[in-house]
């Protein structure tokens, strides 16, 4: 039902952002468009901006609800930075949004709503499209909500439902900006409203109304089209970083013959993570929603004792309240995953925003020598393979491992190419055999100095365990000092050795690039963005993302000792750089950070880049 | 390597089975040693592979225990143990899970713990050992340390009104507490053998002494002089009578517990309140598990028994049921659930 | 300069004297509306300086409350109030100190300084937003979700039997407990001036509907068609009553409550269980305050209110008699005695 | 009643060890034998090393209790290394201590106890003393028990009263041995033991039969004497880390007018600050034992918001515990001080034992970017002088501090000169003014950057605070992207200045020394004694021992650069140099770590800078 009468115009790639107040819908308007870029062939990303408030008081700035999504005919790295399109349905998400709009975008306004008690709500003094705030952009005035009523009057519906789609007249419009097929999305409404025929009519009804409505009024002199993405064949998916998580665990756990027992407390935003397993009892898995942190983390110390994948999710203060018990997991030398989702901090600081500053935490929060290993995760999708990967080193290792992600990936999603469990690799715990008259709880493997799994139910392995410092061997409590001095290098060692099971650190670009930028976890979309542009550009810049940082990849000193012009860039004052430092006090690190609770912008980075290359 | 024989029946244990190897540590004369020697009489009579049983404790003199058992043990830390043994628990319903407490690690530290697992009724044993004082670190007061009494950190006397384990245990929701003394063996073995049959969480309060530094704390209670007239046995169905002539008895008059002294003013032991250990209610239970001396006598035994489903049970049931009834079945099914798109 | 008055007495305060300029930001409907206005009415009521009033909170949605109330206030870490309010009160004890607190924060994670809080009988008013789901995460179970009730994390139903507030506070020693409704602004009005004038902790359930993740919680008892048979409003002194003819009661049989309407089978009024909130024994306060559709209406109103000494009143004496029996008077006094020596 | 029939021969510094079993009254003996040091005009330190049971079997090597002095004719730093006299009270006291016995030093024993069950219970296969296993000491054996028994035979008393005070014959041999005079320790039991006269004449009886035993018997060749040390003119005492922490605090809360109040929870080895404040009601310092650390934090925090100086106090684990609310504290900007009286780690590790293994977490175990100030404390004395600081810096600057203490500080005692209060020095806290009508909440102080505090009670400057960011200036919550940074700076920027208020480093040694020889906190007197030493052999080593560590001394760089070679010697496997290599990179740095829950030995430390100077 697609018809055009306007000119279809080529783009390579496109950032489009819906606002509205939290109550006009606009999660699921973008998720929907997201459906029917996926189905068009392009990758994308996408990312939801919620408020902080559930429900801040309608019509304000508190209560802008955002989702951008960013698709293109080439690989997409993240979900953006600045707008090409903005759909604003009220005064306040114009507001709101202003500055995540590029210079030249097209708006898209409900002019219905671009009203004074709207303008006041949102704290305008003025009209914003009559005073020249809008110069310079395309600004599309529709009577969405009049057209709205218009399109459903046949239906008889009452003024709640009949307002409730008028999200759907907007995303019919961008529907018919893209030059999309709207019959995807009809066929949503059939399954989801399926009890509710008469929601059928009216969404389709509205949807069908706003794509006409761009048809017939001509409002675009041009539409646009991104051709499909080189995808590698294959089935894919959209994935949130948070479902990728759950995803990545529930993997590894079938990999590795142990079943997955989760203990966690809600917190945001990690609470997807174990609303998520919750969900997949179907598969086994147990997830218990503690009273608190502690006995988020506790109670998973005790099933990993009794043989499970056990894994504890937070975020910064939760991770505060874990420290003492992943020192117990430390002495233990039990399996666990830890996830932090960073957000902004110190203290309550800013839950719905990101950073990246729990690092020095993760790596010295806890009392005593307590070394584990620490993985980040790059980007939503990666999430998946990262948890996966923190818990084959965990049970392989017996050793606590530390995932960090952040609320931009956590909530942020994107294609994903959809794998086999059997292609995963093998997870090999080193389980204790029944009876084996050497067992000893605390004899170490001499390769990964892991000790081995001895699980209760298992005749001739009985054994205690705990928080004393132990016996080398025997597992006793032993006050012994040139004992405490050998587990205290041993523990260290054993998280060192796992250097020797992880790959060695890539480097995007050149050896000899004259500048090397350091990043680490979910920062990769934007940084290899900007690396890529550049060095399409001919500069000589080369990127090393880190993934792994506990213990660093073999090759870190050696890869870093080749670059003169080093600079670490992170979303915090500066804790990867002083890790770098304490590690590789003989280089010099540059640093460009950014503490805003917002992800690094294309262009910023580019600007110093391009400042530390002219140096 | 043919005809041998596989071992499929439960073996009857004994206590060699269950003591550790190493030095048992508390100090001589402390009340831990009998418990000890309790729990390992019991033990071997559960009908219990020997290793099913994990024993979970926190931090304090207590929480030592588990070293000195020959089982799955994991002394944690301060507090934790009830989360701990929740996981286990959890991980794998079949094992015989007992947890080990002082009164600081379960009642301040462990608090909110302690009051969440009896809220589930995960079906775990907890023993607490009460001696209203922290021993390990020699002698600070507890949250049981009797109101205005002289501890190193309350020189003048506390302020605090202590817990009565009891009440906090059936205000979370309790379904079975019972109440025992060190100095008695058989109470112990007995009630220990009750805890174990019990499906949920099992609370075991017993009464020991810290020779160091509360010594003689339960005095009242245990000494052969006072013992008769603070000692109130009760037992399911039976009416409750105490004293040295066993002639005093508890009766509930209109909203209150009251002592009578059978043959005085036409009192018969059939005017006695009659002991139900599975009354729903827990209304009574409050009022015998709150008796205290000099109004009243200490009950001892089992004060509340009450089935219900137990947390790990339902689990175990949704689990089953979604298994059944949901379409995914694998995770591969899982990964390809949903919008999905192919490109070729 | 001269002939200025100085303010000496206590000024009749305002509503106004207590709404903050900031915006309220909960969602339209939520019932913590109604619960503000009702604290902003009671506070210009009580006889105490503006500048005395401490309103404390932790996480939540019902945590934000500090920010609209024009008083010195702390908006704290998830579930730490009551630690926060313990320390406000014992560092200046002539504080009014409010705390406000949600099912999951008081309850959840805040438990143990919650059942600490009230043991120690600190004089504090605690504001308990009870709407049995965690509101700011957005929807999953708390420790006073039904059992059963399908929740973002329990997409099957939970598998906890849910705590009762006023057990629990109960089985903690609590000393007051009321309960009321954010739909009786009233009620609410009436319940906080009795919990501000009672000494020692104050323990208010407030039955919040959360609009958004799970509207109409207690519809049994607030709605207009159940509530008459669901509501129990309970007075000092009163018989227990209930029903739209006011002709139901409940009274104490045996062991347990039961509920008779009066003018069958003979039941009178004069039958009927009288409320005393003030009596010491909480035996019936506990039953009363665990009644709960469908086989009793809900109580509401001041169930247990007993007078004890606070632990703030207890460590000032102490102090009082210290420095009056104390020989050493100063800290130059303190760092000279015991064993010292001069070299010359 | 001092009678000499041998030669005096005069020393410069000895170390004694009283070692028995937990009920033998070891520390009541070595604490005697303390005031006696006193008397003599001795500067002195000392050390009890209780078993880490509280009452293991009797007879057992677990069960020893012992007691360290260490006194001189010049300033003692330490309470020394190994052991110039042994008492053994049993075999088991025996076995535990040689370890710390010096080559040739003098070992007393009860040979009542020196027979085949006290060897069994020890576990001797054979009698040391006839096996050879004492060849090259000087070897005492005085039937200790007998001779007791028979000292207070007239006095009747049943045998336990009459074995409790054996300790006081072995102390009265010692008394002898250093030409004590007994007398004093007479007027003790007096005092001590007045409601029971039968007691009295028993100690004394026993003491005196001690003393008149190595008299009689001629079993010491030569008596000894150490002559007063040159002390400054002054009062003094003796006083164990714990106390003069705790004294520290209440002088400060006397020189800021602000009340002391205590949140905390029992801890080893930090419960004994906790107990002498609930000992100073007498004082109105209120001390509250709260729930659990997390409690003891949050009502310091409490207290704090209404005006007085707050603390908290705990070792390791809790202070794990804690982090959250650090964080809230930093939030809030609020004073506070948090002391941690480090032990062995990880998790529980050795309760018993010190360590510094806490000063990464307590620089970096916080979500978010959670800078506070940090101080160490660098002996038992200094204790006092560290809390003061602490409390001073944190109630000027409006932040909290971490103070860094250990186990071996805080049960270790030394000589304390007793300061006057008054001339301590003031503290002036940012007290806001009743009705300031230009109060705002976060308006600061262009210097510290601290803002004002806000008083509940005081009329006119009603606020709130809490945990979510803050608007600069008024204190409000704010989701603002710049505010958020801008408040990151200021915080940490907060934290930095604080420089400008603590002393430069000082360096003990000459600036050029070929040796710099770097360490903090508790490990003070050791060092010192090591480089004194090495000086006066001519050696150019200096030492640069750091107490301000979070922010630390503006001369610190200028400081390190000036040495080509430095070691940094710590009790953990390298925390401060990792903190040293983060912020100064440009200088090398070598490392000497010791991690068996023991202090340095001046030898070990002098072998290595030796070899560090050889190289
Ligand atoms: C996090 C933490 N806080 C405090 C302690 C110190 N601690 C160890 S045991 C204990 C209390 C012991 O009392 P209780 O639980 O009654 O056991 P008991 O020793 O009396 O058997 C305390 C406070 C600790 N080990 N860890
Ligand atoms: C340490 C920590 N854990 C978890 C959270 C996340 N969190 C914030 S509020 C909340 C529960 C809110 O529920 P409730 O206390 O009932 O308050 P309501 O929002 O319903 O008023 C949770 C889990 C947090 N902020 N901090
Ligand atoms: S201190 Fe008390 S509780 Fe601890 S072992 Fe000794 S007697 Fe038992
Ligand atoms: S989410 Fe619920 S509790 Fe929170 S403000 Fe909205 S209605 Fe109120
Ligand atoms: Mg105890
Ligand atoms: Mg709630």
């Amino acid at each position: 039902m697609t018809s055009k009468n306007s000119k279809v115009i080529e783009l390579e790639q496109v950032v489009i952002r819906f606002a509205g107040d939290s109550g006009d819908g606009m999660q699921l308007t973008g998720s929907l468009f997201s459906d029917s870029t996926a189905f068009a062939g392009n990758d994308f990303a996408t990312f939801p901006d919620y408020p902080s408030e559930i429900r801040a008081p309608q019509g304000t700035v508190s209560g802008v609800s955002g989702f951008q999504i960013h698709f293109g005919q080439k690989t997409v790295h993240t979900s953006g930075d600045l707008a090409d399109v903005l759909i604003a349905m009220n005064p306040a998400s114009l507001k709101a949004n202003m500055r995540w709009v590029k210079e030249g975008a097209t708006i898209i306004l409900d002019s219905d709503a671009f009203v004074e008690k709207g303008f006041e709500k949102a704290g305008y003094k003025s009209d914003p499209t009559l005073d020249g705030s809008l110069d310079g952009f395309k600004v599309i005035k529709s009577p969405v909500t009049t057209l709205t009523k218009e399109a459903v009057k046949h239906l008889d519906l009452d003024m709640k439902t009949t307002l409730k789609t008028k999200n759907m007249f907007a995303l019919g419009i961008v529907m018919y900006m893209f030059n999309r097929d709207i019959e995807l999305i009809n066929k949503y409404y059939e399954k989801k409203f399926k009890a509710n025929p008469l929601v059928v009519d009216a969404n389709k009804a509205v949807l069908a109304a706003g794509f006409n409505y761009a048809d017939t009024l001509e409002i675009f002199v041009n539409t646009y089209k991104v051709e499909p993405a080189p995808l590698e064949k294959g089935k894919y998916r959209n994935i949130t970083g948070n479902v990728a998580t759950a995803w990545g665990f529930i993997a590894a756990a079938e990999r590795s013959g142990r079943p997955l027992f989760l203990g966690s407390y809600p917190i945001t935003p990690a609470t997807e993570i174990l609303q998520e397993l919750t969900n997949h009892k179907n598969l086994s898995i147990k997830a218990f929603q503690a009273e608190d942190e502690i006995a988020g983390i506790v109670s998973a110390i005790g099933a990993s004792y009794t043989g499970a994948l056990a894994i504890t999710t937070t975020s910064g203060p939760g991770l505060s309240l874990k420290s003492e018990a992943i020192g117990l997991a430390v002495m233990t030398e039990l399996p666990l995953v830890i996830v932090d989702v960073q957000r902004g901090g110190p203290s309550t600081g800013l839950p719905t925003k990101s950073e990246q500053s729990d690092l020095l935490q993760a790596l010295f929060g806890r009392n005593g020598e307590a070394p584990v290993i620490i993985l980040a995760a790059k980007s939503s999708a990666d999430c998946f393979y990262s948890a996966f990967e923190a818990s084959k080193l965990s049970l392989e290792h017996m050793t606590p491992v530390i995932l960090l992600t952040d609320g931009s990936l956590a909530n942020g999603s994107e294609v994903f190419k959809i794998p086999r469990v059997a292609d995963l690799p093998a997870i090999v715990p080193p389980l204790a055999e029944a009876n084996d008259p050497d067992y000893k709880p605390y004899r170490r493997d001499p390769e990964r100095l892991s000790r081995k799994w001895a699980i209760p139910g298992t005749p001739g392995l009985r054994h205690r365990v705990g928080g004393l410092e132990k016996e080398d061997g025997s597992g006793n409590v032993s006050h012994d000092p040139l004992n405490h001095q050998k587990m205290t290098f041993l523990r260290e060692e054993k998280v060192q050795r796992v250097a020797n099971y992880i790959p060695e650190q890539t480097i995007f670009g050149s050896e000899d690039a004259e500048l090397l930028v350091v990043s680490w976890g979910g920062t990769y979309g934007v940084m290899l963005t900007v690396v890529e542009k550049m060095q399409e550009q001919g500069k000589s810049v080369a990127l090393a993302h880190f993934k792994h940082i506990m213990p660093l990849p073999k090759n870190t000193e050696e890869l870093l000792g080749r670059h003169k012009n080093i600079v670490v860039c992170e979303i915090n004052n500066g804790q990867f750089v002083k890790y770098l430092r304490m590690n590789f006090p003989q280089f010099k690190y540059q640093q460009y950070n950014k503490i805003q609770g917002l992800p690094f912008m294309v262009a910023e980075l580019e600007t110093k880049f391009n400042e530390l290359l002219n140096q | 390597m043919e005809n041998q024989i596989i071992e499929t029946e439960i073996i009857q244990l004994t206590k060699e089975d269950f003591s550790s190897d190493q030095m048992v540590k508390w100090c001589p004369g402390c009340g831990d040693h009998a418990i000890l020697h309790s729990v390992e009489n019991v033990f071997p009579n559960l009908g219990i592979r020997k290793e099913d049983f994990v024993v979970v404790s926190g931090i304090g003199c207590s929480s030592r225990f588990p070293y000195y058992m020959n089982t799955y043990g994991v002394h944690s830390i301060h507090g934790r143990a009830a989360a701990l043994a929740t996981g286990v628990k959890l991980a794998n319903p079949k094992l015989s899970v007992w947890m080990i407490t002082g009164d600081g690690d379960c009642m301040a530290i462990g608090g909110n713990h302690f009051i969440h697992t009896i809220r589930r009724n995960i079906d775990i044993n907890i023993l607490l050992f009460n001696n209203k004082i922290y021993g390990l670190t020699k002698g600070q007061y507890s949250p049981t340390t009797p109101k205005g009494h002289k501890t190193k950190t309350s020189p003048q006397g506390t302020y605090e009104r202590p817990f009565n384990p009891g009440e906090l245990v059936i205000g979370a929701q309790g379904n079975f507490f019972a109440r025992v003394l060190d100095t008695n063996p058989k109470g112990m073995t007995a009630v220990f053998m009750e805890a174990a049959k019990h499906k949920g969480t099992s609370l075991v309060e017993i009464m020991q002494n810290c020779v160091i530094f509360f010594n003689k704390a339960h005095e009242l209670i245990t000494s052969r002089e006072t013992r008769d007239d603070n000692q109130l046995q009760i037992e399911h169905g039976k009416p409750l009578i105490f004293g040295k002539e066993k002639n005093k008895g508890i009766i509930l008059k209109g909203t209150r517990l009251e002592v009578v002294t059978i043959g005085e003013n036409g009192v018969t032991e059939a005017d006695l309140l009659v002991h139900d250990q599975y009354e729903k209610d827990p209304g009574v239970h409050m009022m015998i598990a709150r008796m205290m001396p000099p109004e009243f006598p200490v009950a001892l035994g089992v004060i509340r028994s009450v089935a219900a489903e137990t947390f790990e049970q339902s689990m175990m049931d949704s689990i089953a049921y979604e298994k059944e009834h949901s379409s995914i079945k694998t995770v591969d099914e899982m990964l390809n659930s949903g919008g999905t798109w192919t490109i070729e």
